[in-house]
Order: structure tokens, then C-alpha cells, then sequence
């Protein structure tokens, strides 16, 4: 299974019916292809969009429905729409039950950094201060490593994205709980061992005896 | 599940809980919900809600069966039984100017700490309050204000519980709705799911945690 | 004519083409009554509605289409509708043009009290202290005098509406400008002395050498 | 009077102005509006919005026609060319997170003068602002925006003014059309009064100066 589809897997195992769920671009987007089945969940676009739905068949697109991303998306029976200052309601008055948000490293607090590369890439922070801050639960679905290098780090060398530590990590070789302050290996990829997951994780991972393989 | 019954809706509000209910004068009120609280006799509620409406109607009707312990609103002059249950020290009278109770209401919702508003600067409404200023002017804090209940009433609500309020029966309801830990909601006409338009729809099933069903 | 119709009468005559008007309860509702030919304004009541009509025929009444004390209206082609956070960000962000008020006391420096009198009635102060403090213009229509005693004071003894003086009073003996904190009488109704005025004025009023009568 | 031609509607924005414009990604923003602006060369705008879009696209012409000096804005990952401004020194940018962006903008349009968020504490985002605790908790103060013009785009306008946006084109357009002492607004319909309903009314008439005409 290519590492993409695998995190987006394993993430969505963490759906219960009925979440209002928020994905952000990248990866997580890819989390709404595999909701388990009887699984009902409502995808919330923050651009102002609850009941997200797959990319239109050609020629049913509308320009006026879209993603946080600008790009058309459809819509599910029950779907609604609301402006911007709703739909931030949704994320900070804790109304948003999971958001999935991609990471540039997450620091052995759970800290997320997101948004920038000071001097490099400056995109701006869009919605994901608030998503972090506000959300239920927020899980980072990222690749372990970058370039070889971890992205598990003791220190956020990056600006954080929120002072509020994140839940979960789901990468291509482990899910990761942040547990109290703490990083908690909870399972490894398959065919992945745990001494690989450490290899690969600069910040310091608690590992129970025994650590399952991901069911995916 | 989202579908309720009235008796199990209001048998889940227990006494001493604090509701924050939708309606303005009565007028888009949860009115069932307020019948059914004072025929279970709940007791020492905190209500947030506009106005008291009158005796006999909308949250009129706990202020008469004496289930409110404390009530945070703007306005009691229609409902002598307010003044009343106040003056004699039965009930506890938070008045707050209306465009800072829902902002308030907002805030709670919304997951803001509070709003700066000139409004109530240098009267009553001060007392109690933090002045903060901004570039050289004063505002009041006014500071969030959550439920444990959210009561609202709605024209439509659909199977999977987004609802819209019908004309001035709007007015608390949609703010109200994102404030209370578990939603609850009456509607007039409950409707499959797709008859309520997606821009049409003014509170997301997604915040709604039970629709009461109807007779 | 009755004092309160010349009230409205005179109030009525302050509308401008397109304003944004909020009525409060008692003699400012009459206003709507007597708008000038020609002149289309905005009626808001602070519940949720632009585009209050009158009263409607009977029958025609809907239990969810009211003003802010709960009664019946109608509603006009273009009307619309919103909730009430909207509904004050309209007269707290200025939009509202001009609001007519009652009042209990208006004192020389122009300050409102209208909303308690301590110890007797404590109705609550409503929208009352958004709609001083935000609207744009502020009139207060009501009696000279109550009881035989002036309302219009050197200070309130009750307490304020708001800190931000009022703009005007209409009353049925005088309209009063407020200009840069003093009271300046501005009008006479008909067949009213600026003597009679004064005698029944308790604030200093500025009179100028020439006092028109009020054109109703 | 309401109607305006584009070219009057525009030649009434003076250089320097500050402009707060609806969008997303150019979702519902004034395109007219801003080819306009670039047709006629205007220079200095503040200019605040969702986002920067992309080239050619919504406010993406304005940066790209160096209409604007400063955007306060929550992102601009999406137009490389604000990035080169930025990098540049010739065009400030302000990043505000997009939730408190909406914010700001809709503490100016209701006459508030900020509201609490925790959004943004201990980052970046936390420059230059102000920290204040409430019951045990810290927020940043997030302070009102408001501009010389607001520019928005609906699906409907009636001839009397009131807006009704479509789908996700709605975003920041109503919160938008608070915010301007001007409030502009173009529409890709323009309908009789009564054709939108009043509960369907986003925008209402009254706070609304012109509608753009059609060609």
C-alpha cells in the first residue's frame, strides 16, 4: 500500500458516527476515500460547508461550491452552508469532533508546527491556528520523515501552530498518542518494527511491552 | 440518535441544570420543552434567555412553576412574576443590555473568551465588569456565557436534525443552539432530509444532539 | 390634536429618504404612522426584522411575525429577517440611522434615562442601551412633563440609559437639540410661549433670539 | 441611489482607500469590481480579505497589478506573486489567523471593539497583541477592522439591495457587508423586490449603498 493511502486508512478507523470531522489539503483530504462502511460522518469544508462530498462527475461541478482549497467539490443530502464566521464557530466553540491536518514536525509536547518555513515558505496560517486550537480531537497524518530527516522532534524548530498539544500522529510507520505531555508509541505499520519507529523519531516515544500492528 | 421523546428529552435535564433558551416575548420559544419541565417539576434551574416573556407563556410558564433559581436576560417588565420572585429574594435577576446577552451567548458558542462593547459604559450594566481600552476608547468586557441545555424551536427540522426558523421566531434560536453542551430542538414540521435547502438551513444537524419528536 | 400625535407628528419629520429606523414602544411606535409622502425609510424592530408594516388586517396576523413587545405586524416588499446578534451589530455597528426612544429623563447635558426607576419598576434594560450608545441619531419623544414635574433635568436622578448624549426631544410643547453637551431649544409647538417652556424645563436651555413654531 | 455603473462605483475608490472584500480562493469575490480597479490603475489599497486567491483570479489581479500596499489577510500560500511583493518590501503583509480575521472584521461592521479568542497564543500570531486573562485563561485580544469600502458579491441582489449568496460563494460576504462605510455589491442576478424571501435575505437592503449594474 503506498504510505499516503495507509495513513488515510488508519485515520479513518478514528471516525464515529456522527463527528463533524474537518480535513485539511494533502493527505487528510484523502482520509474521506476510506470511512469504514455504517460509518456516517459529516465533512465540514471551512470555507463554510457541512456534508462535503466527492468531486463532481464531469460537468456537474458548480463554480460556486468548493473547498477550502478552491476546488469543486459536491455535496451530500443534509449538506448545509454558512459563512466564515460560522463556520470558525463551528472549530473554536469546540463543535468540530476531529479535524486531520498535515505537519511539518510535531515536537515531543505534541506540538504541531504547520504553517511556515521562516525566510522560505510563508503561505500564512489560514484555518489551521483555529482547527488546532478549537477542534475535539486533532490527529496529524504526515510521513514519518522528511527527506531521512524525523519529523518527530524533540523541539519544534518551526513556528507552532498552537500551544495546544494535538492527540494523535498517524504516519506510514506508526500511530502515536500524545498522552499527558507525552508521545506514546501506540502502533506500528505493518511489517514495521518498533526499533525502526524509534530510528526513525528524534523525540523520546514511550513503548508499552506490547505494541500491535495498525488494522488496516 | 438524534430522535427523542418529549418525556426522555426533559427527564434528561436534571435539577440545578442551566439551559440557555431560544425565543423573544414568547415568540419562537420551545414551548413543549417548557410545559414538559414544569409538569416533571424541575427545580433550581439557571435559564439564559432573552426576555421572561408573560405568566403563561414560553419561559413565562418555569418562572410561574417556580423552577428557575436564577436567570440571566435582558428584560422582566412583562413579566410581573419576575419582578415578584425577585423582589422577594426567591429569584436571582441577572440583567444584561440584549446585544451583549447574545453576544455573550456568541462568545459561549463560538469558543471565544468575550467581546469589547461601548454599550453599558458608565451605567449599571458596568458594575462587575472589566473596562478595557482600545486605541484611546473605553469597552466593556463582556464575557462568555455557556449552557448545559440549548432549547430551541424551529419551523423545520429535518430527519438528520439541521433545522430554519421561520421570520422573527429566529431571533436567540441560532445562537442559543451552538451554546448549550447537548441541543436539543422542537420544530413545527419535521421534514426528510433535502427539504431544507443547504443555504437554507440555519443550525447544522452537526450541532444538534436530539430532535423532540411531535405528538 | 393629542399630544402624542403631534409628537410622532414632529418625530416623523426627521425621516430621511432610505434611513434605517428603529422604533422603541409607546409614542416612538406612532412615528410610523405619520411618515412624510414620498420619504421610504426602514423600520427595524430589534427582534429580527427591516421592513415592519402595520398592524395587519384581521386574519392575516402569524404568530411568527412580530415586533420586540411580542405583538403582530405586517411585513413590506423587501423586508427581511435575521437573529437577534445580527439584529444588534446593526445598531451597535451604526447602521441604524436614527432610533426613537422613550424616556423617563433627559438631563442638560443630554443623557437618557429610560429603562428603571430603582426600587419601583425594574423592567430591564432590553435593547435600549445598544440603541443609544449605536445608532447613529437618537431622538427621544415623550411628554414634557409627568405629573406636573419636568423631565427634562438638570442631572437624571434615575439611572442611564447610556453615557452618549441623545441628539433630540420632541416633546408636545418644544423640540430640543442637543449641541456639544448643552440643550438648545430648537422649536415651540404651536400656540406654545418659550416662556411656557422654560417654566416647564427644569435644564438650562439655550434660546435662540428666534424660536420657530414646529411646522405640523 | 443604489444603482451605480462599474466605472462610477470605481472611480469613487481613491487611491489609498481601504477596501475589505468578500472570497475565498476567489469563490464569491467581486471580479468585476477588481478588474475595474485594475483598469483604472488605482494605487495604495489596503486591501482586507480571506486570502490572496490566485494569479489572475479575485484579489489575485489586484496584487498583480500592484494595486495594494498592505493585505491583512490569513493566506497567501496560493499566489506566489504576494509572496515576491512580500519578499520584495513593496507590499506589507499582515497574517491574521482566518478565524480571528472574520472576527476583527465582524467586531467592525457590529460596533465592537474586539473580542478573546485563544486562537494563535504562544505563536506567532501573538505579536504585537495583547494578552488578557478571564477566569483563569488566557486569550489574545483580537481588535475591530473596518474600511472606506466593502466589496461583495452575491448570487442574488434586489433592486432594493438585499443580498442572497449561493453555496460556498457565501464565506466572508455577509460579514463583509458590515464592515464598509461604503458597501458596494455586484450580483450575478439582479431581481425584483419580493424574488428573494425575507428569511433568505443575507445582506439586508438597508446596509447596502450600490449595486453595481450588470452589462
Amino acid at each position: 500500500m503506498n504510505p499516503q493511502t495507509l495513513i488515510a486508512k488508519r485515520v479513518a478507523l478514528e471516525l464515529q458516527p456522527g463527528m463533524l470531522v474537518n480535513l485539511g489539503i494533502g493527505i487528510p483530504t484523502l482520509v474521506a476515500n476510506h470511512v469504514p462502511a455504517g460509518i456516517d460522518v459529516f465533512f465540514q469544508s471551512e470555507n463554510g460547508l457541512i456534508g462535503t462530498g466527492p468531486v463532481p462527475e464531469p460537468g456537474f461541478a458548480h463554480p460556486k461550491l468548493t473547498d477550502a482549497g478552491g476546488q469543486a467539490v459536491s455535496a451530500l443530502p443534509g449538506a448545509c452552508t454558512f459563512d466564515s464566521a460560522f463556520s470558525f464557530g463551528l472549530m473554536r466553540g469546540g463543535h468540530v469532533d476531529m479535524t486531520v491536518l498535515g505537519g511539518l514536525q510535531v515536537d515531543g509536547g505534541g506540538h504541531l508546527s504547520n504553517w511556515m518555513i521562516p525566510g522560505k515558505l510563508v503561505p500564512g496560517m489560514g484555518g489551521a491556528m483555529d482547527l488546532v486550537t478549537g477542534a475535539k480531537q486533532v490527529v496529524v497524518a504526515m510521513q514519518h520523515t522528511a527527506k531521512g530527516k524525523p519529523k518527530i522532534v524533540s523541539k519544534c524548530s518551526l513556528p507552532l501552530t498552537s500551544l495546544r498539544p494535538v492527540d494523535l500522529i498517524v504516519t506510514e510507520m506508526a500511530v502515536i498518542a500524545v498522552v499527558a505531555g507525552r508521545l506514546r508509541l501506540q502502533e506500528v505499520a505493518p511489517g514495521v518494527s518498533v526499533d525502526a519507529v524509534l530510528a526513525a523519531t528524534e523525540a523520546a516515544l514511550e513503548v508499552p511491552e506490547h505494541v500491535p500492528s495498525m488494522p488496516v | 440518535m438524534k430522535r427523542i421523546s418529549l418525556e426522555d428529552a426533559v427527564a434528561a435535564i436534571p435539577d440545578g441544570a442551566s439551559l440557555v433558551v431560544g425565543g423573544f416575548v414568547g415568540v419562537g420559544t420551545p414551548e413543549r420543552l417548557c410545559d414538559e419541565l414544569v409538569r416533571q417539576g424541575r427545580r433550581d434551574l439557571t435559564l439564559i434567555t432573552n426576555d421572561t416573556a408573560r405568566p403563561g407563556m414560553g419561559v413565562g410558564k418555569l418562572i410561574s412553576a417556580r423552577c428557575v433559581r436564577k436567570v440571566i436576560t435582558s428584560h422582566i417588565g412583562l413579566n410581573p412574576e419576575t419582578q415578584q420572585q425577585m423582589h422577594a429574594g426567591s429569584l436571582e435577576v441577572e440583567l444584561v443590555p440584549q446585544g451583549s446577552l447574545v453576544e455573550r451567548i456568541r462568545c459561549g458558542g463560538f469558543g471565544l473568551g468575550g467581546v469589547l462593547t461601548p454599550t453599558g459604559l458608565g451605567t449599571l450594566a458596568e458594575e462587575g465588569k472589566r473596562r478595557i481600552e482600545v486605541d484611546g476608547k473605553d469597552y466593556l468586557l463582556e464575557t462568555a456565557l455557556t449552557a448545559d441545555f440549548a432549547l430551541v424551536h424551529a419551523m423545520f427540522a429535518d430527519y438528520s436534525g439541521n433545522l430554519r426558523y421561520l421570520l422573527t421566531a429566529r431571533n436567540f434560536n441560532p445562537i442559543v443552539a451552538m451554546a448549550g453542551s447537548r441541543v436539543m430542538a422542537t420544530a413545527d414540521h419535521i421534514v426528510p432530509v433535502g427539504v431544507i435547502s443547504p443555504d437554507d438551513v440555519m443550525t447544522p444537524a452537526a450541532v444538534v444532539d436530539h430532535i423532540v419528536a411531535n405528538h
